[in-house]
């Protein structure tokens, strides 16, 4: 089918895997951290998918799979996590959570 | 009856540990018969074994007694066993016959001091301990009284511990001998590797099969024994601690620092003479330093004010006489004038101790006079004692023994004329200086009233020690005088007699005539400017030059100031500055460098999450970049 | 099967002082001195019996020997053996726990069952490293004394006893690991050399490493005894761990734990590894003249007592490390006879110092002075017990370090010089106590009861041994003899193969030792 | 058939940018939406339509329809997008993008070591996955549901709402 040049796949991946790492150091906003969170993930996906279409093997998409779960689950838990983060300091603000420090 | 020999020394150790034990537990009059009585049990034993020796002397005139065997290591084995011969026989008969009078006399004047007991128990120890030094076989038992005479020395010289400087005195001695015994320790080990044996007899007969005449060995050997006899004896590079010994009780000062202990010296020097024998060049060292001390010595003498230091410093000067005799080789005379030297310098200690007691503590000579009419039999044994030291002829027994080594000085062949000159420079300074003792102390007016008279047991042991410091001469006359040389021979046994140059009857009488002149006209000047007219003295140190060579003779040629610059303080010095171990700074400072870097480590956890986000991604660039670039 | 008892009777002596400690004061002491007792009659009962043999059969080195398997797959057995040696220093263990416990009997009042537990278990772990002849077992030992000693400086220590305890134990412990990775690689290089993985000391004996391989690990063996012997550079926690213990404490530390060092050295360091330990021996003779003179220096600059007591055993140690590495047979047995001496001569001035401290609660000496008329006593004892430590001839100390200075002459004259001038050091340190404390006139007018029956009874017992061993060391000599000649041997035949007969003086003496003989026959 | 992939590439990463930068959460996570579906399209591309449609259930419906209810229960309102406005200075952006951009050339860098792969690709159908998913890999999609489980359970304990009010006088009292 269709000859793509599978370097090209891995570089829109690692460029999307790099956007999603600014979005998490950038945003103090925790909603926005999980989104660059799934961006990651998504592209890490992506490579998995690349490489399983080069060499032709169906482990890159059962790969996929098992982080489509993990992120699945992921998702759920950071979630819950932020809304008792805003119940109990009334922002989203990830700085506040520190009281773990030295 | 040689089997008794161990008995010597066992009463007074005996004694010594029943009145550390019992001392304070029993009344005065039993401390002082069990202290005076052990020295002379031991007295009694020595001259019935030295009676025996006389008439029947044991085969090879020595007597060897193994109690046990010590230790035995390879072929390291000294043992406690006792050798008795010509020599350790006078030695052992001067200090329990001298020792025993010593203790009676102490016996009194101690009679009013509360550390009785404690007195008369180091005093019993001393004995002891001099005793096995005379007699050891071996050198360890030798080093073993050798200490053990230090150790008690240090605790005498300290027995009024109240005041300090007494501490300080005995400190100085027992800090100044020690510097001597470790030469003597390393000397010890010299022969002990190189003979393979540590019994004196065996290294004396090994000695000459092994080395030749001045070789290295014994040189080294030698020098490092006459190290420790030096320290011992108090005599020249080693001898500030005697006058400073004098803060002592004075028996103590009369028994240790006169008769016995610091002619320990002498005794080592003639017991190995085997091996300084071997060794010439070492011999005239000796002869050199002991006339180089007698010198030193007699001027301090005359400058001291003191009663007991001026006697300290004629012990220094006359043990200087004795060295002199060693040097030269004529071993036997060095032991004669020890014999005498023991008789009339106890006696004077002992009559000096009177004087002090009777002028309610009073040591300066300045301040005492005009006591001949109340003090009449402490007068006469004292003059006894003071001709016997300057030599007056023919009478007192000072004059045989020292003239006998300035003979020997000028006809030994290690000897020479300018020995004899010193020498006799040195016999008119002691003239001047025991006279000038005796004419501010007897005569002039009386300064200081008497307090209470000396008793009896003191006066008798005076007029005994008297009668024996004028008797003892007669066992060894010059050629000139009859030529009755008993004592000579009866060391003949031990010491080799020196090889002398032939000279006439007639230049010995000269040199002795010499010498007498020389006496004389030292008593006349002593005569001429303490009792004539005493301020010729002042005017004489009252010109700058003069008054400088007063002060640099009072203080004993500036000895003291030297030692106190060149040891004393330095060490102190060295000892303040580390006080707290620097070694120890170092591991503070690892502990300080931990917590240093905690602190610093600690501020990199600020708890945000995009702090931790950033830091992880850098560490993941740097291990990639390192996977990359290895 | 005596072995197993020696090592017993402390701990289930130790474990009942601490459940009697419950019911009262009295209980626990008397436990600990019945079982120190035993310990110590079950020593003499040993020594008695085979002082006879000790002299005939030197080749078989152990007088008794016990040995099970413990762990068999790493090659690990529980193997306990006695020979002249360690008896010796058993006895002494034995004599000063038992002092140390009579001595504070008044002293300790605060949890005593405790402190009996731990003091007990001290002893256990000591007697353990002398008997214990498979290597973990040995560590195992090693480490066991440890921990009680950490409790009783800092439970039972004086003002700030935190800081010693904890110093003292990272000190042990640092150096302790080290010596664990020298066991291991010993270990490990016999396993792959001969195939066999064991700990056993004797089949470990032999194996040949290579020169810098065994240069390691013997400095790993040495700074783990070097700390606890304590030679100069790593000393520093001694002082403070003798000032702040308890009388008790610093009897056994200063009288035991030092031993395990010096004991350490000869049974380990120089066996097992006899080449390193040749090359190494310069420099470790020039660390013990140098910890003779610095802690002889450091000992009279101090105004604490017990410090300066401290820094004289850094100091006597010193000739203990100068007689094991001078490697004869003179200086050997010199060092074992410093060894017992100075533990007697030390543990009595520590319980001086402490007898001190409990009546005027003090040990700065510059408010002590003139005690002599207040306590007479008191002042014979200390001042015997310093003309011990001076090395008096007469005195057990003196027979140790003249044996030690005579040895280490046959090696090399210039240390043994400067060590001899350390003798002079240690007359100025140990008149200083006496002067300091009993003689002067009183700065501060101190009235204190003299030393009672129950003290004077200990320092006597002390002063007998030391007498005993100046006066007839003989059964001390010969019951060390075999032990130290069968070392000796095993290091000969190795220092003869690989050194080329070079003239050292040792030779010469071959010489004149034959003239000896020659003179001793036609006698 | 490149030029889809080309087209739906610059669009997910138009739309990942845009998601970074808005200060509404609600618009961020719409062009999140945006990128899975072009996401998606290149599953396709490249011949994995099974993922394609997974991606597009899962990814785009399931989770971000999570977040929108997640979003709308906070009521996050104006006052919201202008805090992030502070929240978000300009200078902020050098840091990560610094870090990221490194990040980015050292794995374009180790990617074109080796000489270009040419990716020659043929379908593979969700036959072969379900195969493949249930043969070899039937421990990882049992490991797979136990964790989704747990993050199910866990999800119901975080989001209780437990008064933080009340339970803070508790534990001052």
């Amino acid at each position: 089918m269709t000859s793509v040049a599978m370097e090209y796949g891995i570089v829109l991946a690692a460029l999307l895997f790099s956007l999603g790492l600014i979005g998490i150091m950038l945003r103090r906003n925790l909603i926005f951290v999980l989104l660059s969170l799934e961006i990651m993930l998504n592209a890490a996906g992506l490579a998995f998918i690349v490489a399983g279409a080069r060499w032709a093997s169906t482990d890159g998409q059962i790969m996929f799979i098992f982080i489509l779960a993990v992120a699945a689950a992921e998702v759920a838990v950071g979630l819950a996590l932020i809304l008792q983060h805003y119940r109990r300091y009334n922002t989203l603000d990830a700085d506040l959570a520190s009281k773990m420090r030295g | 009856m040689y089997d008794l020999l161990w008995l010597i020394p066992f009463f007074p150790f005996l004694s010594a540990i029943l009145l550390v034990v019992l001392g304070s537990r029993m009344p005065r009059a039993v401390n002082g018969a069990i202290g005076a009585g052990s020295i002379g049990l031991s007295a009694i034993i020595t001259i019935i074994i030295g009676i025996n020796f006389l008439t029947s002397p044991p085969e090879g005139h020595s007597y060897t007694q193994v109690l046990w065997s010590w230790i035995d290591v390879g072929n390291f084995t000294p043992a406690i066993s006792f050798h008795l011969d010509a020599l350790s026989l006078v030695m052992i008969f001067v200090i329990t016959f001298v020792g025993f009078l010593i203790h009676l006399y102490s016996t009194e004047y101690m009679i009013k001091d509360e550390g009785y007991a404690r007195f008369f128990a180091y005093m019993n120890l001393f004995v002891g301990a001099m005793l096995v030094l005379v007699l050891g076989d071996n050198l360890v038992l030798l080093l073993l009284g050798w200490e053990g005479v230090g150790l008690c020395s240090y605790l005498l010289i300290g027995f009024w511990y109240k005041k300090p400087e007494n501490g300080y005195a005995a400190r100085k001695a027992f800090v100044v001998t020690r510097v001597g015994d470790i030469a003597m320790l390393i000397g010890i080990f010299l022969l002990f590797m190189h003979t393979g044996t540590i019994h004196i007899q065996q290294i004396l007969d090994m000695a000459p099969r092994i080395w030749v005449e001045g070789a290295t060995i014994p040189v080294a050997a030698s020098l490092l024994l006459l190290g420790g006899a030096l320290g011992k004896s108090a005599q020249v590079p080693l001898q500030v601690w005697l006058p400073d010994a004098m803060a002592g009780p004075t028996p103590t000062s009369a028994l240790i620092h006169a008769a016995t202990m610091v002619t320990a010296g002498v005794y080592l020097i003639a017991r190995t003479h085997v091996i300084f024998e071997l060794a010439p060049a070492v011999m005239t060292i000796v002869a050199v330093i002991g006339l180089v001390t007698a010198l030193i010595a007699g001027f301090t003498a005359l400058t001291q004010t003191d009663i007991k230091r001026v006697l300290a410093y004629s012990t220094i000067s006359q043990i200087g006489y004795m060295f002199l005799a060693l040097g030269v080789g004529a071993f036997a005379a060095g032991m004669f004038h020890f014999m005498t030297h023991a008789f009339f310098k106890a006696l004077l200690f002992l009559g000096a101790g009177a004087i002090i007691h009777a002028l309610h503590e009073e040591q300066n000579m300045f301040r005492m006079g005009g006591i001949r009419k109340d003090m009449p039999v402490t007068f006469w044994t004292f003059l006894i004692g003071c001709a016997s030291l300057a030599a007056i002829p023919l009478v007192t027994s000072g004059f045989y023994s020292k003239e006998l080594i300035l003979w020997k000085s000028f006809s030994s062949q290690l000897g020479s004329v300018w020995f004899y000159i010193f020498g006799a420079l040195g016999a008119f300074i002691t003239a001047v200086y025991t006279f000038r003792m005796v004419f501010l102390v007897f005569y002039g007016e009386k300064k200081t009233e008497i307090s209470h008279l000396p008793g009896t047991r003191i006066l008798l042991t005076l007029v005994v020690l008297a009668f024996f410091s004028t008797v003892a001469g007669f066992i060894e006359l010059p050629h000139t005088m009859g030529d009755f040389t008993l004592f000579s021979n009866f060391m003949a046994s031990v010491l080799p007699s020196v090889p002398v140059l032939e000279y006439s009857l007639g230049t010995e009488f000269l040199l002795q005539l010499i010498a007498t002149l020389l006496v004389a006209v030292g008593i006349y000047i002593a005569y001429v400017l303490y009792v004539k007219n005493p301020e010729a003295v002042n005017n004489l140190t009252a010109s700058p030059a003069g008054q400088g060579v007063y002060t640099f003779w009072s203080i004993g040629w500036g000895f003291d100031w030297l030692y106190d610059k060149v040891f004393v303080q330095p060490v102190i010095f060295i000892s303040r500055i580390n006080k707290q171990d620097f070694i120890d700074s170092i591991y503070h400072g690892i502990a300080f460098a931990t917590e240093v870097l905690h602190r610093l480590f600690t501020k990199t956890q600020t708890g945000k999450v995009r702090w931790y986000a950033m830091v992880l991604v850098a560490g993941a660039i740097i291990v990639i970049t390192l996977a990359v670039l290895l | 099967m005596t072995l197993l008892w020696l090592l017993l009777l402390p701990i289930v002596g130790g474990l009942l002082a601490w459940v009697s400690g419950k019911t009262g004061t009295q209980l626990p002491r008397w436990i600990s001195v019945l079982a120190l007792a035993l310990v110590f009659g079950l020593t003499l009962q040993v020594w008695f019996q085979y002082y006879s043999e000790i002299d005939i059969f030197t080749e078989q080195a152990w007088l008794i020997e016990f040995e099970r398997d413990w762990i068999p797959q790493l090659g690990i057995s529980f193997y306990l053996a006695l020979d002249g040696l360690s008896l010796l220093l058993i006895a002494l263990t034995a004599f000063l726990g038992l002092i140390s416990v009579v001595v504070s009997w008044k002293e300790i009042q605060y949890r005593v069952g405790f402190f009996h537990f731990n003091l007990l278990w001290i002893l256990a772990g000591i007697i353990g490293v002398f008997i214990a002849l498979d290597l973990f077992l040995f560590f195992f030992f090693w480490e066991m004394m440890l921990i009680p000693m950490y409790f009783l400086i800092i439970i039972w220590g004086h003002e700030d006893k935190r800081y010693a305890a904890i110093k003292f134990f990272l000190f042990t412990q640092a150096s302790g690991l080290m010596m664990l990775v020298a066991i291991l690689a010993l270990y490990f290089v016999h396993g792959n050399a001969t195939g066999v993985y064991t700990f056993n000391y004797n089949d470990l004996l032999g194996t040949d490493i290579s020169a810098s391989v065994a240069m390691w690990i013997m400095l790993g063996f040495f700074i783990a005894f070097g700390v606890k012997l304590p030679a100069v550079p790593v000393h520093t926690w001694l002082p403070d761990a003798h000032t702040q213990a308890p009388t008790a404490g610093s009897v056994v530390l200063a009288g035991l734990l030092l031993k395990t060092g010096a004991y350490g050295l000869i049974r380990f360091v120089v066996p097992l590894f006899p080449e390193a330990a040749t090359q190494f021996a310069f420099i470790a003779m020039i660390l013990g003249v140098v910890s003779i003179l610095y802690g002889a220096k450091l000992a009279f600059a101090q105004t604490d007592f017990k410090r300066l007591v401290a820094y004289t055993s850094v100091s006597h140690m010193g000739f203990v490390l100068l007689g094991i590495f001078a490697w004869n047979d003179l200086a050997l047995q010199g060092a074992v006879v410093v060894i017992i001496a100075h533990g007697l001569s030390t543990g009595a001035l520590f319980i001086l110092a402490g007898g001190i401290q409990e009546r005027i609660h003090t040990r700065d000496m510059d408010r002590m002075g003139g005690m002599w008329s207040t306590v007479p006593r008191m002042g014979t004892v200390a001042m015997f017990f310093a003309m011990a430590s001076l090395g008096l001839p007469g005195l057990g100390n003196f027979v140790g370090e003249f044996l030690v200075l005579i040895g280490t002459f046959m090696e090399n004259i210039l240390l043994t010089v400067i060590a001899a001038v350390g003798i002079v050091a240690a007359t100025i340190y140990s008149i200083w106590i006496i002067q300091r404390i009993f003689h002067g006139e009183p700065r501060e007018t101190w009235e204190m009861p003299d030393l009672n029956i129950r003290e004077m009874v200990v320092m006597v017992a002390m002063m007998l041994a030391l007498l005993w061993i100046g006066l007839y060391p003989k059964p001390i000599l010969n019951t060390a003899k075999p032990a130290l000649d069968i070392l000796q041997r095993g290091v000969e035949e190795v220092r003869m193969v690989e050194q080329t007969p070079v003239p050292d003086p040792r030779n010469e003496m071959q010489i004149f030792m034959s003239i000896n003989q020659l003179h001793k026959s036609d006698h | 058939m490149t030029t889809v992939f080309y087209i739906a590439s610059a669009i997910a990463l138009l739309s990942t940018i845009m998601v970074i930068t808005r200060y509404n959460a609600v618009h961020a996570l719409l062009y999140l939406v945006v990128s899975f579906v072009s996401i998606a399209l290149i599953f396709f591309v490249l011949g994995a339509p099974f993922i394609a449609v997974l991606e597009v259930i899962i990814y785009a419906g399931a989770i971000m329809v999570l977040f929108l209810f997640v979003i709308m229960m906070l009521n996050l309102g104006e006052v919201a997008v202008q805090k992030e406005k502070e929240w978000l200075p300009k200078q902020m952006w050098i840091g990560p993008g610094i870090l990221s951009g490194i990040l980015f050339v050292l794995i374009v860098y180790t990617l074109f070591q080796g000489e270009p792969q040419w990716a020659i690709v043929d379908m593979i159908g969700p036959a072969e996955v379900g195969a493949e998913l249930f043969g070899p890999y039937i421990i990882a999609v049992q490991l797979a549901g136990l964790m989704l489980l747990a993050g199910l359970i866990a999800a119901t304990l975080f989001g209780k709402r437990v008064k933080f009010k009340e339970k803070k006088e508790k534990e001052d009292s």
